[in-house]
């Protein structure tokens, strides 16, 4: 099993892709591309299990190790454990259903798919890498196409936005830097080398003091990706104005990055300081949750509400991670893979809705489960995902997080966990406020009230599968979740 | 206080007078001839220190050739004789300052070093033999790179200036060079280049 | 006794069903989807049967207790050992009680849709949401672990959203479902945090081990729960509150009881199922499993105690003046399950019998027929005249003799008249008050002549009251087809005979079985109470005239009051809107534009507006240029020679 | 010795070779000028294959020319970039009448980088200096009918001999201190007194001046803007190249004792270079004087990289010049084709560019990102290890303000990128035929930024060659 | 002749040197500002001699070097008066005041 074939596949389906002439051709390699993606991603997950029932107790698998850069000791070195497991199945899932969903752009279709095969490109190779250069690579190889997706297919102030996300992903990329050469000039192997090995660090202890000068530039770096209060501001706007596929892939996947880079570089690497900072980040999360909510429950555009939303969402993330039990970090990264899949099906609903409507605004919209009942029972299979309704992933995942966050015993702790909880039911308000008044009620198209009922179509295969593959992963996991968990336990 | 010294302080006062008045004169001419006494200062100043070549050099290069340039350039580009604009009050009393002020910093950390000489001095003697040799030896103490470096310097100087200052035929002509069939195709170039050739020729 | 090989079938099947129903119902079987779906039900009916018969006939009584048998058990969702959400099925007789309850009960609804529902659009979608219903419900009742149920509850909580919802492009059905679906959502949140810290002290999620862990005084987790206080009270009393307080959200008990009355939007018989029989009951029957834990704190029973009988009597009071057929009724589930409630708390003023227990299940099991009864009585009703405002009703029994009967029989079941499954029900919940506390057995006195008087209220207006002729003359609609007979049938046959099922002998809190004896003199009061309830609505509703008005208008603030609902629907307006809305919502969006974001967008700002300030630095003269240059130098070498001596 | 002399010396000497046939052909013959931009690419390309042959260590002339390895690969990437930038520029001169001159100049300057960098004499170093900026003064002025051409050469000129004159009095100064010219002996004599210091600040600003560091840098983008784009590209990459190397070795070995104080003298100039960089670069609206900006914004990272003074530090200096060269030379080389096509060179002409010339638009835009640092093109790399080498030293404020000034730095590079592929024009460029020198330029420059960076070969090699201390 | 101190001679020499800058700050004329300049550099020059007769008599580097100093002004001035001709071509003004085109 080689991961990096994770990588060399969207590579080459992307140079394959700038060969090709015309829509159709760009269509079958990119979704090939997808869909090989997707099948490599299976095989490795069951490689994965043979590997561990086989009894490898080896903290990564599938580990491939060569140096890169001497000078710095710097190397192309990846592995890929339950978690990069369970986030290499999302970043598949959703970028075939993003693929799909985007089966016709307006224009420049092959740069579109292009940059999307790009995207997932730096997301697989983030959640398989050891060293944190390669890490660092990554999560900077995404932002471009994400700059150029808002950019060019977006709506609404899409430069505005796309700046805004760009450069505020820079900044946390900028800030994770610092922490990165902080963390690389203090840790000295046996050899007496500095090392930017993931691994190496873990078993090397950080002295104290640097871990409290470094953590916070990691966590908040890497928080910005992940909508840490207040460093969340690019996310309405970024995935409002972005294409569908785009904001499934930001919502799906970017967020992930931040929260992976948290746990991974942040927390584990510098288990003292998370300690140490520990309340702070669950102030941060808590606000995020809480206020994310009620902010959401304000908006009037269902792209802004699912934006904030996964302001809120993702805040569950931070709160597991900050918790810093066994059991909430496991929440954490079970609510990385559930809202990401959630997310991206909630965009891909409202994607296909603003596709036959062409608004998204909730007071020009109504009624919709009459003319395309599909398209609808997606967008309330993803709204009840999002508010937790048992047997979705969102429910698992943050059951998770509360239970793992009650073990923490200290009032503070407490008090988050109680608000944290008490935003299912805001999520639960907005939820239903914006299904009520789209899916249900009566049908309402535009704010004449003219009813463009007869023209408006259902969803085509493309928007089927895409929605289908997705809600096959909510369920799978809100189904059965001890499959996921079992991957993620270590 | 000895003739020398005497003939020193003048020579300094010379030189400091004349280039203060080459500073702030508001006539072009009178300002170049100024700056052409501060020169000569200058090059007085080197036969009193005992370095006859560099004076020789200093007076011929300088005097001879820099401000003989500049005083062609003058009547190239100004009515001599008239009043050049003043710069406005603010600019002078900002600049006076600032050069007040760096030179009491500068002289300042210069003074506080001293620069006391080796205690026995040498004598300091400077035959024009000896610099020739040096200036074309290769070995120990020879500057025969820096003199073929700056040889390719005073060349490409020369080729400068001829491209910048040499009057072109307006350009019209030479852009059409690389449109073929229309107007005066071939015969423009030809033209140009030959009268490129000739100027140059002269020049060099 | 081995369950094992079909139990799990039992909530399977109807998951099928909503599978099979909803992926492809619409298309392959748009008319033959009820016919599918009850016969899943059948099945589910007879299985259920069976597997009580099996557990109290056949297992029967192991050393004298009818055992709880975990007939099933998978570890779900682990989250560290010891802790985990466990999908199992648990066999007690409260489960088993419910299993038959919820099986039969559904299986007359999804019999009575089959005519009810004919022809509606979304008939498979129906069926569909019906059988998840089922399948959340069943879960429910029959799950061995406390997050378990929390999962099913919340299914059941968005299963009942989308039946209410049903209608969707009616508004105000719309509103209602989001409505049941908020309040009890916000109820659940404060079931949730009592999970959390139950099962944080007991380190187990397990009923059985949870319940044994917590009740054993000498256990560490009883030292630690019993040890902490937060905000001065008790932690079990704050978990077991936060508990009672999912329960009471789902069976609508004041003053969070606002949600059930506006889910009479859903079709009636939904509203029979859900909103009657089954769903609603669950704050009892979860209060129900984890009596053993309640016992140890005597005050939150003390709460349950006051809260249901503060609902049982607000209720009645309210549906004496509700006009709607439907929120009649839904107000009267909503004092009957306030009976429930206060029945199973009473016992901590007194001597702590545990008969509250018995009595509470029992008026749940009975509640559940004849309660059913009456909804699809008045769904057949409602089928028949094409509306719910009774005032448009009257002297239906013409048209309908067969609803009316059974209507009857349920009204005085629910009235508590002999012998019908109301009264002993009722009976020894008012011999558990009697013995335990005399304020509320009064107040529950009182309650059950407001009962009778407003179900009679109802029943008059709806069959007898105005003359028959009023443009329902289409004699051929009748009663509808014979499924929607059947049922009714059935449950008028039930609500007369399950009064005389031994129930205590069979459900009981610790599964001995316990004797009530009530004597003959106790039923005195009650039922002379029903009786007279009964004359009232007799006197005022059996023939058309003024009396009622005059009534209302003597009683004037409190008529109004109680027709206003007590204002409590204001109440909560004012809160969402106002308070949450307006003084939480609103700032916090404001906030993140224009503070948050404003910041962002400021550092942005600002970076560009320094650039212009400083764009004169380039002043384009190469004098200047040479000035800064000058500057520069002397700055460093003055900063460096003078300042920062190296 | 003479054996020596010509493998040292080799580059110059090819240089110097070249330099003399063209001038021959210019006296002696009549030549289109097609032929002579084939000749000199051919010549170029020959010097290029050349300095790859035979490297020697060794100094020649009593140490007024060192030469090592790494001296040599510096050499060789300024060869390249020479390369690159004549064949881009090759558009430009077909129409001009003074190719061949273009071209000596051109070259001379290039010798005198390659004295400068193998100076191991001050006099050399000044020698050196002089002979590549005082041409590069009079191809600043190479359009000569433009005014903004003069106006940029006057500038340029002016500026620099009052650079130069100050670098002078520093060069005195030092001297006076030392008693010598020679680098290896001056070493010893650096004490870092108050004089010392003094001397060194004005030596620095005279390197300050050439690589444009705030506050020194102010000619830059005047000069920029006026001067025709090859010049301007030249000038940006190849002439600030070379005094980086300089600037670099005299600082890590001939003011090695001084560096506690040199150190906080690049730390302040680094962040004020930076930052002013930055804030300049935002606001303009031509392209030429746009990557001015960009450029020092550019030399303001490189400082922090010097501050590293460790073999980390040479190195990344080293390879983030090289990428410098790629990526600054291949959004000159579009800007240098649109500029000679259509004479456009507003940021906002760019407007649309995309939907004309996709392949340019890439081009710039992948040159762009290599500037801005973004992964996979080598300009992340180059900026990575050059702050990694100034974290090296442990100032993490440093690194800090550095990384964040990324941010606005990302900011103004994305704005090219937003006119490209997102604003609306209605009058684009015209869709532009790419000649076959440019062409090739770019390619050259495409591949380079990307190999360079990915390829971790490039990296170690040139460390194997650095040195610090 | 020895008893001129060497400060002396640098005073005098920086003297010129600012004075030079003086006029490269205030002269608004390019070609007096290239005189400025020239004065610059001489100021150097003497700079170099003194500290080589004074200092470091055994060698000569310093005499060298301002020989060479002199060799670059020249050509430096060339190319400085070129430009300056060709500036007076296209703007008909020798004015640094009015060769501002480019800012900011």
């Amino acid at each position: 099993m080689s991961l990096s074939i994770l990588i060399i596949l969207p590579l080459i389906t992307a140079i394959a892709l700038l060969l090709c002439n015309g829509l159709r051709q760009v269509r079958v390699v990119a979704l090939s591309g997808a869909v090989v993606q997707l099948i490599y991603a299976f095989i490795l997950l069951v490689a994965y299990w043979q590997q561990r029932a086989a009894g490898d107790q080896a903290l990564m698998l599938f580990e491939e190790d060569y140096v890169w850069f001497t000078p710095l000791n710097i190397h192309y070195h990846i592995g890929a454990d339950g978690i990069s497991i369970a986030m290499i199945l999302l970043t598949a899932f959703v970028t075939i259903a993003g693929i799909l969903v985007s089966w016709s752009m307006e224009k420049l279709n092959k740069e579109f798919f292009f940059l999307l095969t790009l995207l997932s490109m730096g997301a697989y190779g983030f959640f398989i890498s050891l060293d944190l250069f390669t890490l660092f690579f990554f999560l900077e190889v995404a932002v471009i196409p994400k700059f150029l997706l808002i950019g060019i297919w977006g709506s609404g102030r899409k430069e505005y936005s796309a700046m805004k996300l760009a450069l505020m992903l820079m900044g946390g990329s900028a800030l994770v830097f610092v922490a990165l050469a902080g963390i690389y000039f203090n840790t000295q192997t046996v050899a007496g080398e500095h090392t930017f090995d993931l691994l190496q660090i873990a078993q090397l202890h950080i002295p104290v003091e640097v871990q409290k000068i470094f953590f916070p530039f990691a966590f908040v770096g890497f928080g910005v990706f992940t909508a840490l209060f207040p460093f969340h501001t690019w996310v309405p706007d970024g995935h409002s104005s972005a294409p569908t596929a785009a904001s499934m892939f930001l919502a799906g996947i970017s967020m992930k990055l931040g929260g992976y880079g948290c746990l991974r570089v942040a927390t584990l690497l510098m288990p003292e300081a998370a300690q140490a900072y520990s309340w702070i980040i669950i102030m941060l999360a808590t606000i995020a949750i809480i206020y994310g909510a009620f902010a959401t429950m304000m908006q009037t555009d269902l792209k802004y509400i699912n934006a904030y939303s996964s302001v809120s969402h993702c805040g569950f993330v931070l709160l597991g991670i900050g918790m810093l039990t066994k059991t909430a970090i496991m929440g954490a990264v079970m609510q990385m893979v559930s809202h990401g899949l959630m997310t991206a099906l909630f965009f891909a609903a409202i994607g296909m809705l603003y596709d036959r409507t062409h608004t998204r605004q909730v007071a020009q919209l109504g009624g919709l489960l009459k003319v395309m009942p599909f398209i609808a029972t997606v967008f309330v299979i993803a709204g009840l995902c999002s508010l937790g309704l048992p047997g979705l992933s969102g429910f698992v995942a943050e059951v998770t997080v509360f239970m793992g966050a009650w073990q923490n015993a200290e009032a503070l702790y407490r008090i988050a966990t109680i608000l944290a909880c008490a935003s299912i039911v805001v999520t639960a308000v907005y939820i239903l406020r914006a299904m009520g008044k789209v899916i249900m009620g009566p049908l309402q198209v535009t704010d004449s009230g003219s009813s463009l009922g007869n023209t408006l179509t259902d969803a085509g295969w493309n928007e089927k599968a895409a929605a289908a593959i997705l809600i096959i992963g909510i369920l799978a996991i809100g189904i059965a979740p001890f499959w996921l968990t079992e991957l993620i336990k270590q | 206080m000895t003739a020398s010294q005497i003939i020193f302080y003048l020579i300094s006062a010379f030189v400091l007078g004349t280039a203060v008045l080459a500073v702030t004169t508001q006539k072009i001419f009178r300002s170049a001839i100024w700056l052409l006494f501060s020169l000569v200062g200058v090059a007085a100043w080197y036969f009193w220190m005992q370095v006859e070549f560099v004076a020789a050099v200093q007076i011929i290069v300088y005097v001879g050739g820099v401000v003989v340039l500049i005083i062609f350039s003058i009547f190239l580009t100004q009515q001599s004789g008239s009043e050049m604009p003043k710069p406005p009050l603010k600019r002078i009393l900002f600049s006076l300052l600032a050069v007040l002020f760096g030179f009491a910093f500068s002289y300042r950390i210069i003074y506080e070093y001293g620069f006391t000489p080796a205690i026995p001095a040498k004598p300091f003697t400077v035959p024009v033999s000896a610099i020739g040799e040096q200036m074309l030896d290769t070995r120990q103490y020879g500057f025969v790179l820096p003199f073929e470096v700056v040889s390719m310097l005073l060349l490409a100087a020369m080729i400068g200036c001829i491209v910048i200052a040499m009057k072109t035929v307006p350009k019209g002509k030479t852009v059409q060079k690389h449109i073929p069939p229309i107007g005066t195709n071939g015969s423009g170039k030809l033209i140009t280049e030959s009268k490129d050739l000739q100027v140059e020729e002269k020049t060099t | 006794m081995d369950y094992s090989t079909y139990i799990a079938l039992i909530p399977l099947l109807p998951l099928a069903g909503f599978v099979i129903l909803g992926l492809f119902g619409q298309k392959h079987f748009a008319r033959s989807a009820g016919i599918l779906g009850t016969l899943i039900l059948v099945v589910v009916t007879v299985l259920a049967c069976y597997t009580a018969y099996n557990y109290f006939f056949i297992s029967g009584k192991i050393n004298g207790v009818y055992q709880p048998v975990t007939a099933l058990q998978y570890t779900w969702l682990q989250f560290s050992p010891g802790l985990s959400i466990d999908m199992g099925i648990l066999l007690d007789p409260a489960s088993v009680m419910m299993l038959v309850v919820v099986t039969f009960v559904s299986l007359m609804v999804h019999v009575f849709s089959l005519g009810y529902m004919k022809g509606e659009n979304r008939f498979a979608i129906y069926y569909a949401f019906l059988a998840l219903f089922t399948f959340s419900m069943l879960g429910l009742v029959l799950s061995t672990n406390i997050l378990q149920i929390y999962i099913f509850w919340e299914l059941v909580g968005v299963s009942s959203f989308l039946l209410i919802g049903f209608y969707y492009d009616r508004p105000t059905a719309v509103a209602a479902a989001k409505k049941a679906f908020i309040v009890t959502r916000f109820a659940d949140l404060g079931f949730l945090i009592g999970i959390l810290i139950l099962a944080f002290y007991s380190g187990t999620l397990d009923f059985g081990t949870l319940i044994q862990r917590l009740t054993d005084t000498n256990s560490t987790p009883w030292s630690q729960i019993a040890g902490t206080t937060f905000l001065g009270f008790p932690v079990l009393s704050w978990a077991l509150t936060l508990v009672f307080i999912g329960g009471a959200g789902k069976s609508a008990m004041f003053p969070l009881h606002i949600w059930l009355p506006d889910a009479m939007e859903g079709p009636t018989p939904v509203s029979a199922l859900i909103h009657a029989a089954t769903m609603v009951v669950a704050g009892v029957y979860l209060v129900a499993r984890l009596y053993p834990v309640y016992l140890i704190d005597l005050s939150v029973l003390q709460i349950i105690t006051w809260i249901g009988a503060v609902s049982a009597f607000l209720a009645a009071i309210i549906a004496c003046t509700q006009t709607d057929i439907k929120r009649v009724l839904a107000y009267s589930t909503i004092s009957q399950i306030g009976y429930m409630l206060f029945v199973l708390g009473v016992p901590a003023f007194g001597t702590a019998t545990n008969s509250g227990y018995s009595a509470s299940l029992f008026h749940l099991f009975t509640h559940a027929f004849f309660k059913s009864l009456l909804f699809l009585g008045a769904g057949a009703v409602i089928h028949f005249i094409h509306t719910n405002e009774m005032s448009n009703m009257g002297g239906v029994r013409k048209f309908m003799p067969l609803t009316h009967i059974t209507f009857l029989i349920a009204c005085m079941a629910i009235a508590g008249i002999p012998p019908l499954a109301g009264f002993f029900s009722k009976e020894e919940i008012l011999m558990t008050a009697w013995e335990n506390n005399r304020f509320i057995y009064y107040i529950a006195l009182i309650t059950s002549g407001i009962t009778a008087f407003y179900m009679f209220r109802l029943y008059f207006c709806i069959f007898w009251n105005k003359p028959p002729a009023h443009g329902h003359s289409s004699n051929e609609h009748g009663e509808g087809t014979v499924s929607m007979k059947l049922p009714l049938i059935f449950l008028a046959v039930a609500a007369i005979m399950v009064g005389f099922i031994p129930f205590s002998h069979y459900v009981s809190f610790n599964g001995q079985g316990e004797e009530i004896a009530i004597p003959i003199s106790f039923s005195i009061a009650p039922v002379a109470m029903a009786i007279a309830g009964i004359m009232l609505a007799y006197i005022l509703y059996y023939k058309e005239n003024q009396r009622p008005q005059k009534l209302a208008a003597a009683w004037g603030g409190l008529y109004r009051a109680a027709r206003q609902k007590f204002y409590f629907d204001e109440l909560y307006l004012f809160v969402t809107k106002k308070i949450i809305f307006n003084g939480i919502a609103k700032p916090a969006a404001w906030i993140d534009k224009y503070i948050v974001d404003g910041c962002m967008n400021w550092l942005g700002l600002t970076t560009t507006r320094i650039s212009e300030q400083i764009k004169a630095l380039q002043s384009g003269s190469v004098q200047s240029y040479a000035i800064y240059f000058f500057g520069g130098i002397v700055a460093l070498a003055g900063v460096f020679i003078y300042l920062l001596k190296a | 010795m003479l054996i020596d002399f010509i493998i040292l010396m080799k580059q110059e000497l090819i240089i110097t070779v070249i330099i003399f046939i063209l001038l021959l052909l210019k006296i002696g013959t009549d030549i289109s000028n097609e032929k002579i931009l084939n000749l000199a690419n051919g010549l170029l390309l020959l010097n290029l294959a050349a300095g790859f042959v035979g490297n020697q260590q060794g100094m020649l002339f009593n140490e007024m020319f060192l030469t090592n390895p790494l001296i040599v690969l510096e050499k060789n990437i300024l060869s390249l970039g020479t390369l690159i930038v004549s064949l881009q520029s090759a558009d430009w001169l077909k129409k001009h009448d003074h190719v061949p001159e273009f071209y000596i100049l051109l070259l001379c300057t290039l010798l005198g980088m390659f004295f400068m960098i193998s100076a191991g004499n001050l006099l050399m170093f000044y020698i050196g200096l002089e002979l590549s900026s005082i041409p590069l003064a009079a191809m600043a002025n190479f359009d000569l009918g433009k005014r903004r051409s003069s106006e940029a050469a006057m500038k340029f000129i002016m500026s620099s001999a009052f650079a130069s004159g100050l670098l002078l009095f520093g060069i005195s100064l030092v001297y006076g201190a030392t008693g010598t010219l020679t680098f290896s002996e001056m070493a010893g004599h650096i004490t870092g007194g108050s004089l010392q210091v003094f001397a060194f600040v004005l030596l620095l600003s005279g390197f300050a001046f050439k690589i444009s560091v705030v506050p020194f840098h102010l000619w830059t983008a005047d000069v920029y803007e006026g001067a025709p784009v090859a010049v301007t590209s030249w000038l940006s990459v190849i002439s600030k190249g070379s005094v980086l190397f300089a600037f670099v070795s005299v600082l890590y070995t001939v003011f090695k004792p001084m560096a506690a104080t040199w150190y906080n003298m690049l730390f302040v100039l680094s962040v004020l270079t930076i930052l002013i960089g930055n804030l300049f670069a935002i606001r303009q609206n031509n392209i030429k004087r746009f990557l001015a900006f960009s450029s020092i914004a550019q030399i303001g990272f490189i400082l922090v990289g010097i501050t590293g003074s460790s073999q980390l530090a040479t190195a990344s200096v080293v390879y983030f010049v090289l990428i410098y060269v790629f990526s600054n030379l291949a959004a000159f080389g579009v800007v240098a084709l649109v500029s000679a096509v259509t004479g456009r060179e507003q940021v906002s002409d760019y407007k649309g560019f995309y939907k004309t010339n996709p392949v340019l638009s890439w081009v710039l835009t992948i040159a762009l990102f290599s500037l801005a640092g973004v992964p996979p093109t080598a300009g992340f790399f180059g900026k990575f290890f050059l702050l990694m080498s100034g974290a090296g030293k442990g100032n993490y404020v440093l690194i800090t303000i550095a990384a964040l000034n990324m941010i606005i730095s990302f900011y103004y590079y994305l704005r090219i990128v937003k006119a490209i592929f997102m604003d609306a024009n209605e009058q684009p460029i015209e869709r532009l035929i790419i000649p076959a020198y440019a062409k090739l330029a770019m390619v050259i420059c495409i591949v380079g930024i990307i190999v360079t960076g990915l390829a971790g070969y490039v990296y170690d090699y040139i460390h194997s060659l650095s040195f610090g201390f | 002749m020895s008893s001129i101190p060497l400060t002396h001679i640098l005073f005098v020499s920086t003297a010129l040197f600012f004075i030079g800058m003086y006029g490269l700050f205030t002269r608004r004329n390019l070609i007096t500002m290239l005189m400025s300049i020239e004065l610059i550099l001489n100021s150097v020059n003497i700079n170099f001699v003194a500290f080589n007769k004074y200092l470091y008599p055994d060698k000569l580097n310093g005499v060298f070097f301002s020989l060479f100093i002199i060799t670059v002004a020249a050509a430096e001035a060339a190319v400085a008066i070129a430009i300056i001709i060709n500036l007076y071509r296209n703007h008909r003004s020798i004015d640094v005041e009015e060769t501002q085109e480019m800012k900011y």
